[in-house]
């Protein structure tokens, strides 16, 4: 053995020259540990300000109140024909439009400017809307507020910047003034903006609305959840549980952690070659949404399952066996209720993700300019990431607060499933 | 009988079958034995397993009968229908035939109050009772199954019959098919890319495809336009993907996500983790087309902006920074999961022995903790590049579809994903080039993703098990 | 030397519960035990020991086959309880397990309450036809694992929320439940501390008699305190098997009397 | 001190003890019988009893080889400590004491034909109250043993200095005894054997004493005796000294 | 009694190493030590034994401030390493752990190679100037935890790779190497086999004289054997400090005897 | 068997069994050299020389209470088990035997006095003879204990013979001596106390030689004793025999 060594001096000036600058280090280091966590922080209260301040108006829309007589001529019914079985029919076929145009001609010249500048192309929907509850109306003359055009409902919500040059911006300046007038006149207000939630898809911004886009997400999930979830918890207790290690096994695992890697977008080539062309299902629909998104959810689901269904500590499955438990008993009346949590969490935040997946949707059609909500799982239908990139495409500036307004809903389904997920994580969170 | 009535009946059928078993069963449960192990050794299985064996006897044959018939019922419903129909009334052309039987079928179901052709009009109560007949064949043969079945298994509940181990293996069958569809799924993939991309390599080289430089895959209008059959090089494409998802997405996602990671498991108190944690979780959660928006519409002049101030004249305004950085951010909670992961999978022994040293944060962090993450880190940036590259829609979204191969960040260039959406959104002709290879651009994505992927999660495979 | 013993000797039932002949287990390649015979007596506690990695834990997981549960692990030889083959085809592995108990190195209660703990078993084989019967036979084993005084009055808690020895004692419990003929029991206190130890060690002899109980330990001193017969392993062979007093007093084989003495080379 | 120590966990721990205290009382019952019986043949010069109390004494061997075993299979087998270890340790030297005893009153039982012979001598009516004496003292060192108490350790330790006066006035009575008859002097010599051999279970009830002391206390008396011995030496040299 | 450990008791310097005075320890609400007072001296083996969560370990950790790493526990009172408060506000941590090494439960070499694992603390505490001068203390170290002849071939495969008991040595030789003057073991030997146990017992007897040692253990009997002070806590406070010899042959205090022996009430 | 066993992992412990091994061979050592010397004192008439033999005993008693700390520390400390186990125990048993020969040598070392203020005797010319013997079969026997050879210690075993015949005739001349002369009688009573001494001591050394033969091998050679029991009991009985 060597001879030994003289005892460290701590005191001596080097050392403590050294662990100054050991410490100096440790404080840098940390510094950079949290200013990395700031960044991305900071990065996503940007992501979430600019969104909410760009989508809040979303939910806004700009009316003018006008005075508008329901001529049964111009209509072409009375208020007889609104009665009985017949009634709904008729109010269908009826010139609310004509109506409106009047109403909104008379306006418009009073202002120096075209009706469809004044008047959304829709508003008649709302003199509809007003006659269904009410049939007296007919015959009458009223004040009724409409929904303006685009132009002045960004102009009604500020979002046109009137110092810029005339030519540059959507509004004339006449325009500007009429509407202006019109304020001054107590005639334009600001509302909340129900089309929004309550319809689908349409070319004029201030018409366009989420709810076929929700209810085609909504329909694909719940064909996916079907779908994926017992399949992949019955795969991922087979993996877990049973698989022997074979080359059939090594096959499905090696299968399965890929796919789970895979690019979304591949999977919306499978669909879109075998799906539809192979198998020849109606395109846009969603049971194929709902399809290919379950081919890509299923390996999330069967990971977080094995991730779950191994937290189970073996000792648990030892107990049981040791006392005659079978194979199968043990699972389900063990294993399977402690990992369920777990899977769920998974499977939770599989179905988060199939819900804000995009590319693969857009591949098998679900793109299509779909101004109904779908009623089943063949009809054409679109679902509210792809009705953002639909929106976020579109040249009309309205379009531009109904995007962020969109992604203000979809985020808000977002975290409640992700709050879910996390919620029965922390709840469920390692008992043994 | 409609198929979900027959399938409700069998249904029916089966807990019956259950209850009366598992009472039988019972009868012989119930006597009285001496002590425990008598009666484990003389009694095989538990009342309840006797009534799920037939129970499933009843009910499974019967049941692949009829989804059997739904799946084939119609078109031997239909092959009947038009075959006893006279010749010259039958449709000639697929086509024909299929228009004719939607207004026979509508005209069944009562959507259509009439049918527009008199001969679908005539076929109709030729339908309905050719579709009787063979619902009636088939309720019959099912009843036959179900009772057949659940009577051979009746007859063999016995107190030594091993019903258990018949239920379980019938359990562990469908456990078994269950998990055939991860490989069915991946078969898929490759067969059907496989497939189309050997059409598309019929028609232009793969040598071309892999290192031609021009891309331009405009197709012809016509198909007799000479030289416009566009041009298939894909390098500008790789380049592009390579430059935004595995050069500039990892140069802001690595950095960040690792010391985050870092600073959340070692240094953050365990109230700022509560919160620091579930930040970077919704990042992670927000949808690619949210990033995308967000780069297309703010970043993304931003980026613009600022090229133009320092006098580069250029700048496009789809350029490939601004999508690489928000990728790069998309991707920072994933990188951070897959370290934190990493990190704390080393043993807090390892930590206490390196503190234990007299070693001070950083240092254990530098010299133990990251040294013996490595490989886990590695494998986790490594699925973080294949996640990049794979990645559609901010790249669609915010790089534009200029195949450009530069490397001037602040110019536009476009990648593969980004181009499968654009050839294959609008119309489809799956004979032309252009759609195909769309596919031949899937596969090579595939392909890469596979590799890394498989060489990844095999790296953070071994991680684990060494500290397991 | 057997003096101590005697009285354990004169119960000794002159038929065995089980017993080993010429044992044999593969993990793959590997030969992890080269041929052990022995025998189980009911009355007796017999001790397992050897160093870690002498093939004990393996052998006592061939009684009851759950060396089953591992796919690569192949057993050669002829295992007996009663005359049975317990390897026999028509053996059946849940029943097997029902009559040759186990309990495990590391506590490992169900995540449950302790009275469904020690229903489980009852529950699962059926010998139970009422509510009334189950609740004694929970008591009764209970009561059997020492563990009745200390839980009676909380048997909704659950079982993971006792103490490391009350848990242990909770799984002797469970395993007396379903009246097993053998309790294989393996290390059941390297993760006790001197005081549950004691307690265990104390149970273990009030089931003497009742169980044929088999424990592996690579305790010597344990083994010593609570067996009457011992098996010493080394390298998978089974070196010297006897009176657990002649063991510790006076080992015929070199091996056994270099290893208990601490002299490892 | 001398109350019941609490029960071991174990309680086949508390068994093996148990076990071991029992053998020790019924050998040193065994012992102090034989004891008696020697000195009461010796008294009533009876060849048969003294043959009896010969063949006893392969009963205390054997159960001295009982106590050493299971002395040595509790040790083995329980590792005690502390008290428990002293106790068995006790009970391993105890034994081996009483063994010794046993071989004493055989051998005085022995010379019971030797005196029988002979016509009866005066001396020998200080040997039955010596006797009394010894076999009180082994008693209570028993008897102290089984109670765990020191309290009457120490008083036995203290009673041998009256055996050694008993025995030193028989020396000297046995002595004249002989001179006045060479016909007294074979069994006056083999009076003066037992007397010694009394003499020396005497000191040996002490020596159980002291280890009784030692295991219920963890402390020596020894040490004390140490300077009492002066006491014990005057008594052997008083022994000598008589005879110059 | 102190017949045996006379040579150890000759040899004990008159000025304690490290010194504990009325410790108290506080996690959160919950009081884990009450008052502890202990001397350490260098040429003895200290041991600390007693029942799970009689605090033994948790004193272990204050000597060296492990416990700053557990932000709820609070320490009161005074412990001195050669006379200077380690709890003094101008004490640094990093050379406090320098001085006072610590081995682990659980093995836990980093996996890193055997040399790296032993030149670990040297390089970050600056201690070699050359890697001549590391090799030497990397072998010196290796040495002296009775390893270099099992591993001296092999310096550069990794740690990890080391059977259980190897790699509880090689963490002494890495305490070793920054060449501390006090070693504490936390339970050194609860993951090993009887064989390993051995080696690390005779180990800690061979490194008695350079360094103190201090070692928690829940095996008496290992107190009994490596050391030559034993306290014994119980219930957050020592009952009895004192040479083991006597601890364990004549204690003086009840709670201690009952503890010994076995009579755990 | 009696190769040196391969030694323990933990050196300390072959450390503590090395002590105790030495500690008896000190102990009997002194206690051989005691008997010679006693015995030389007593051939010599030489008092000065025996009151330094009655001084030294102290020191035999300090080491058996030395051997027993160490043997009971070192069951406390080591749990040890076979073989060692048996060594400790042999290791206590012996010290209490070569105590008692300590004791035996200290008693003849005191009767000097009486005997040299007598004139000689004649048949004290057995009693070198005799001593030599048993001094060579204490020899002999710790020989055994430290080399633990069980061969040995059945040779000592079987010496014990020789020793009696010697007791036996010199019990004869003894008595044959003292009724020539009254006046005989003092010294000759002392001397019939060294030789029965003496011939304890011979039993003694058997004893160890039993201890050690059972310390290595496990077995006894008791039991064989037992048979040959009869050959002891005979040569007490000659001596009684001798006498009717």
């Amino acid at each position: 053995m060597n001879s030994p060594r003289v005892q460290t001096d701590w005191a001596s000036p080097v050392m403590q020259a050294r662990v100054r600058s050991r410490y100096a280090k440790e404080r840098r280091f940390r510094f950079m540990g949290f200013a990395a966590l700031a960044l991305a922080g900071a990065f996503l209260l940007f992501l979430l300000g600019t969104i909410f301040a760009n989508g809040y108006t979303g939910f806004l829309r700009t009316e003018v109140k006008l005075a508008v007589e329901y001529d049964p001529f111009t209509l072409g019914i009375d208020s007889s024909a609104l009665a009985g079985p017949g009634g709904e029919n008729a109010l269908n076929t009826a010139n609310f439009q004509g109506v409106m145009t009047a109403a909104a001609n008379a306006r418009a010249q009073t202002l120096g400017i075209a009706a469809k500048d004044l008047v959304s192309d829709g508003a008649w929907l709302a003199l509809r809307e007003a006659v269904r509850t009410d049939p007296g109306l007919i015959g009458k003359r009223v004040d009724v507020w409409v929904p303006t055009s685009g132009d002045f409902d960004l102009l009604g919500k500020g979002l046109i910047d009137r110092a810029v040059p005339e030519a540059n911006r959507p509004v004339s300046d006449t325009e500007v003034a009429a509407f202006d007038t019109l304020k001054s006149d107590g005639a334009v207000r600001t509302t909340l903006n129900t089309t929004f939630l309550t319809m689908a898809d349409s070319t004029s911004p201030e018409l366009a609305g989420i709810w076929g886009a929700a209810k085609g997400s909504l329909l694909t999930l719940i064909v996916t959840l079907l779908l994926c979830f017992p399949i992949g918890v019955m795969t991922a207790i087979y993996l877990e549980e049973y698989a022997p290690k074979n080359r059939f096994t090594d096959m499905i695992e090696v299968s399965i952690n890929n796919l789970a890697a895979v690019p979304s977008i591949i999977f919306g080539l499978l669909g879109l070659a075998v799906f539809l062309n192979f198998f020849g299902m109606p395109r846009s629909a969603p049971i194929v949404g709902g399809l290919t998104l379950a081919l890509m959810t299923l390996p999330v689901i069967v990971i977080a399952g094995r991730i779950a269904i191994k937290s189970v500590p073996p000792s648990i499955r030892d107990a049981a066996l040791g006392v005659g438990a079978s194979q199968i008993q043990v699972v389900f009346h063990h294993v399977l209720p402690l990992a369920l949590p777990g899977i769920l969490t998974g499977t939770i935040i599989g179905m988060a993700r199939a819900l804000g997946e995009t590319a693969p949707l857009l591949m098998i059609g679900m793109r299509a300019f779909v101004t109904d909500v779908p009623g089943g799982l063949t009809t054409p239908a679109t679902v509210l990431p792809v009705q953002i990139f639909l929106w976020s495409d579109e040249v009309a500036r309205g379009f531009v607060e109904k995007t962020s307004a969109a992604i203000i809903v979809l985020l808000v389904f977002l975290m409640l499933m992700n709050g879910l997920a996390i919620y029965l994580r922390n709840k469920f969170e390692k008992r043994w | 009988m409609s198929a979900a009535a027959l399938i409700l009946a069998l249904l029916g059928l089966a807990v019956a079958a259950y209850l009366a078993a598992r009472a039988r069963a019972a009868a012989f449960a119930g006597r009285t034995f001496a002590n425990a192990a008598d009666r484990i050794s003389s009694i095989h299985s538990r009342p309840a397993y006797h009534g799920w064996y037939v129970a499933l006897w009843a009910l499974v044959p019967a049941l692949i009968l009829v989804l059997a018939w739904s799946v084939v019922g119609e078109s031997i419903v239909a092959d009947r229908t038009i075959a006893s129909l006279p010749a010259e009334s039958q449709p000639q052309t697929t086509l024909d035939r299929q228009a004719f039987l939607t207004e026979v079928r509508g005209v069944v179901s009562g959507q259509l109050a009439g049918a527009f052709n008199p001969a679908a009009d005539a076929a109709v109560p030729i339908y309905r009772s050719i579709k009787t007949q063979w619902s009636l064949v088939i309720a019959g043969l099912a009843a036959l199954l179900a009772m057949s079945g659940g009577g051979f298994a009746w007859l063999r509940v016995r107190p030594h019959f091993r019903a258990r181990p018949r239920v379980e293996r019938f359990i562990m069958i469908v456990l078994i098919l269950s998990s055939l569809v991860a490989i069915l799924t991946t078969f898929g993939i490759v067969l059907s890319l496989i497939y189309e991309s050997v059409e598309f390599f019929r028609r232009v080289s793969p040598i071309e495809f892999l290192f031609g430089t021009n891309w331009s895959p405009q197709t012809a209008i016509r198909a007799d336009q000479v030289g416009s059959s566009g041009a298939f090089g894909a390098v500008p494409l790789f380049w592009g993907t390579i430059f935004i998802g595995a050069i500039i997405a990892m140069i802001v996602a690595i950095p960040l996500g690792l010391m985050s990671a870092i600073y959340l498991t070692q240094y953050a108190k365990p109230k700022a983790r509560k919160i620091m944690k579930p930040m970077l979780e919704v990042l992670a959660g927000v949808p690619t087309v949210v990033y995308g928006y967000f780069a297309a519409l703010t970043v993304a002049p931003a980026v613009r902006e600022f090229a133009l101030s320092i006098g580069i004249s250029n700048a496009s305004s789809e350029s490939a920074l601004a999508a690489g950085v928000v990728m790069g951010i998309m991707i920072i909670p994933f990188v951070s999961s897959m370290a934190d992961d990493s990190i704390t999978a080393v043993p807090a022994a390892m930590r206490d022995g390196s503190l234990a040293m007299g070693a001070t944060t950083s240092e254990t962090i530098k010299r133990v903790l990251i040294p013996a993450a490595l490989p886990g880190i590695v494998g986790g940036v490594l699925l973080a590049v294949s996640r990049a590259i794979g990645e559609t829609m901010i790249v669609v979204m915010a790089a534009g579809l200029a195949a450009n191969l530069t490397a001037n960040p602040f110019q536009s260039v476009t990648t593969v994903t980004a181009q499968i959406v654009q050839l294959l959104t609008g119309d489809q002709e799956f004979d032309s080039a252009k759609t195909l290879s769309a596919f031949a651009l899937g596969l090579v994505l595939f392909a890469v993703t596979l590799c890394l992927n498989i060489y990844a999660l095999a790296v953070v495979k071994r991680y684990r098990e060494a500290y397991e | 030397m057997a003096t101590m013993t005697a009285s354990a000797e004169a119960t000794v039932s002159s038929q065995p519960k089980m017993t080993a002949r010429d044992v044999k287990v593969f993990y793959g390649e590997k030969q992890a035990l080269n041929g052990v015979s022995i025998d189980v007596h009911t009355d007796l506690v017999t001790a397992f020991i050897g160093p870690s990695g002498c093939g004990k834990s393996t052998f006592l997981r061939c009684l009851n086959r759950m060396n089953d549960t591992i796919d690569a692990a192949r057993i050669v030889g002829r295992i007996e309880l009663e005359g049975h083959d317990i390897y026999a085809p028509d053996m059946d592995v849940v029943q097997l397990r029902a009559r040759v108990g186990m309990v495990f190195q590391k506590p490992n209660p169900f995540p449950k309450s302790i009275y469904e703990n020690v229903a489980y078993g009852p529950r699962i084989h059926g010998l139970a036809s009422s509510k009334a019967e189950l609740d004694a036979i929970v008591e009764q084993s209970l009561v059997r694992a020492s563990l009745w005084n200390e839980v009676k009055d909380r048997l909704q808690d659950s079982g993971t929320a006792l103490s490391g020895g009350q848990q242990q004692r909770l799984c002797i419990a469970r395993a007396i439940a379903v009246d097993p003929e053998v309790i294989l029991m393996d290390e059941p206190c390297s993760a006790l501390d001197p005081i549950a130890t004691a307690k265990i060690e104390e149970l273990i002899d009030d089931l003497r008699g009742r169980y044929a109980i088999v424990i592996v330990t690579h305790n010597m001193q344990q083994a010593a305190r609570v067996s009457q017969r011992t098996a010493f392993f080394h390298l998978g062979t089974l070196v010297e098997y006897g009176d657990t007093a002649e063991i510790f007093t006076n080992p015929r084989e070199q091996r056994t009397k270099d290893y208990i003495t601490g002299r490892f080379g | 001190m001398n109350t019941t120590p609490t029960a071991h966990t174990v309680k086949s721990f508390d068994e093996d003890l148990r076990q071991l205290r029992l053998l020790i009382g019924e050998m040193g019952g065994l012992a102090k019988d034989q004891v008696d019986r020697s000195v009461a043949a010796i008294v009533a010069r009876d060849a048969e009893a003294a043959q009896a109390v010969v063949q006893s004494d392969p009963r205390i061997d054997r159960i001295e080889a009982e106590v050493e075993q299971l002395a040595i299979a509790t040790i083995a087998r329980r590792a005690p400590l502390a008290d428990d270890l002293r106790e068995v340790i006790a009970a391993l030297k105890i034994s081996a004491v009483i063994e010794r005893i046993g071989d004493y009153a055989k051998n005085n039982a022995k010379r019971v034909n030797s005196i029988a012979q002979d016509s009866p001598i005066r001396p020998m009516v200080i040997v039955p109250e010596m006797a009394r004496i010894v076999s009180q003292m082994v008693d209570d060192a028993l008897d102290a043993y089984a109670r765990r108490d020191p309290e009457l350790a120490r008083d036995v330790w203290k009673r041998d200095n009256s055996v050694d006066e008993y025995y030193n006035s028989l020396f000297r009575a046995l002595l004249t005894f002989m001179m006045e008859n060479p016909h007294h002097i074979t069994p006056s010599t083999h009076m003066l054997f037992i007397a010694k051999n009394l003499e020396r279970i005497g000191d040996h009830a002490t020596n159980i004493a002291e280890v009784v002391y030692y295991s219920a206390t963890g402390e020596h008396l020894t040490d004390r005796q140490k300077a009492d011995e002066t006491v014990y030496t005057v008594s052997e040299d008083v022994e000598g000294e008589q005879e110059r």
